[in-house]
């Protein structure tokens, strides 16, 4: 699976994009952030505050509880500030 | 005949007056057309630039979502949405939306629909760069652009 | 420093690009520009042309009076209203309303305030010409028009 | 006083101006339009439907009770159609 990091979560986690493979236990999103701050300090501290962080699957918004697709593109990023 | 929107996401300026003519050229069914151009400001001197980030193929898919629906809601004849990317100094054009009616009350709030879900829902990301050479941070959300979205789900 | 707004009759057609850029030229302090543009439409190939009669002085003196009230109640850094008379044919412009602020919320509201105005209170009066080469009559104010001043009362 | 006339009412009346000069017992808007509507056949199908004509006292919205100015430029019209 490939996940992509935007603005700064991007600059926390230090990193762009990575292919990874989650455990079987990590099914939904929730559990994709659980897993993947307990990954080093940079995880951690970009996903510190876990409610702020927007996701998108295969390039759709997404809540925390959806289920994680078999294959495709995961992003985390901030709030959007655009327009 | 179905409206689709125009998209464009691009490092380079736009140009409203094309942009209008394009829409407008060789037709005359429209009756108004609202557009709406947002700039990047100084913040009072503070600001040199922003730099915005974007996430490439989820922003120009979000904007063409977005786009169809206000077609959908209302009775547009043409929609254009260019969102500018890279650094943009204080007085520069960042986004520019443009809707086409018959009528002006569906031109006036197809624009103004957009520009609230844009700003919460097009992934793009703006980072300061202060005057006095610092790095600055990142502009934060806003609580009041989560809701001015509110005021389209009252509505029809 | 008090804004004035920039008031035009006249019979010629104007350029969105060049009105926005008097507006925005040189400065750094405007977030937002919303445009309004009016155009004949050929009410499904009925129409040849509009006719559009004003009242020379008290025109300018009433969208003078609209803009400062405008101006009041919105933060608004630029407000240029620009206004046709005479023989428009379809497709051609007949009005525009752009309106600068800081924020996006008061420059949509007050091109939306103006144009809800200036529809009931500028003397203007349009006398159709019709395609078939008969005379058309005059066009007829619409209750909707009057209506719609009322969303300006509750508010604020 | 100077009255002017546009779109219908000014074709209906014939003229897009007159200087005239009201009876004393003239003092209001309304009371003007009643004493027009029994100048002849063209203002009095000009002011037919007396509540829908509109006038403006030098340049400026008034009501149909309006008192009558010593003098200026008095304008009669139809519901307006710009935009």
């Amino acid at each position: 699976m490939k996940l992509v990091y935007f603005a700064w979560v991007r600059e926390r986690i230090g990193k762009s994009d990575e292919e990874i493979s989650v455990p079987d236990n990590v099914s939904d999103v929730a559990g994709l952030l659980d897993w993947l701050a307990g990954k080093g300090d940079g995880y951690a501290a970009a996903l510190e505050q876990r409610q702020v962080i927007r996701v998108a699957i295969n390039h759709a918004h997404v809540t925390h509880d959806t289920p994680l697709p078999a294959d495709g593109e995961i992003a985390l990023f901030p709030p959007m500030t655009g327009g | 005949m179905t409206v689709a929107p125009l998209i464009r996401v691009q490092r380079d300026d736009f140009c409203l007056e094309a942009e209008t003519r394009r829409i407008s050229a060789g037709r005359t069914d429209i009756g108004a057309i609202v557009t709406f151009t947002g700039l990047c400001r100084d913040e009072g001197g503070a600001l040199e630039a922003l730099e915005l980030e974007h996430y490439p193929g989820m922003v120009e898919a979000e904007l063409e979502r977005l786009g169809r629906e206000a077609i959908t809601r209302w009775d547009l004849l043409a929609l254009t949405i260019i969102h500018r990317f890279g650094k943009i100094t204080p007085g520069e054009n960042i986004v520019l939306v443009a809707a086409a009616s018959p009528h002006r009350r569906a031109a006036f709030e197809a624009a103004d629909f957009l520009m609230d879900y844009l700003k919460s829902s097009a992934p793009f990301w703006k980072k300061e760069h202060l005057a006095d050479g610092s790095e600055g941070d990142w502009v934060d959300a806003k609580a009041q652009d989560e809701q001015a979205l509110h005021r389209w789900k009252s509505k029809r």
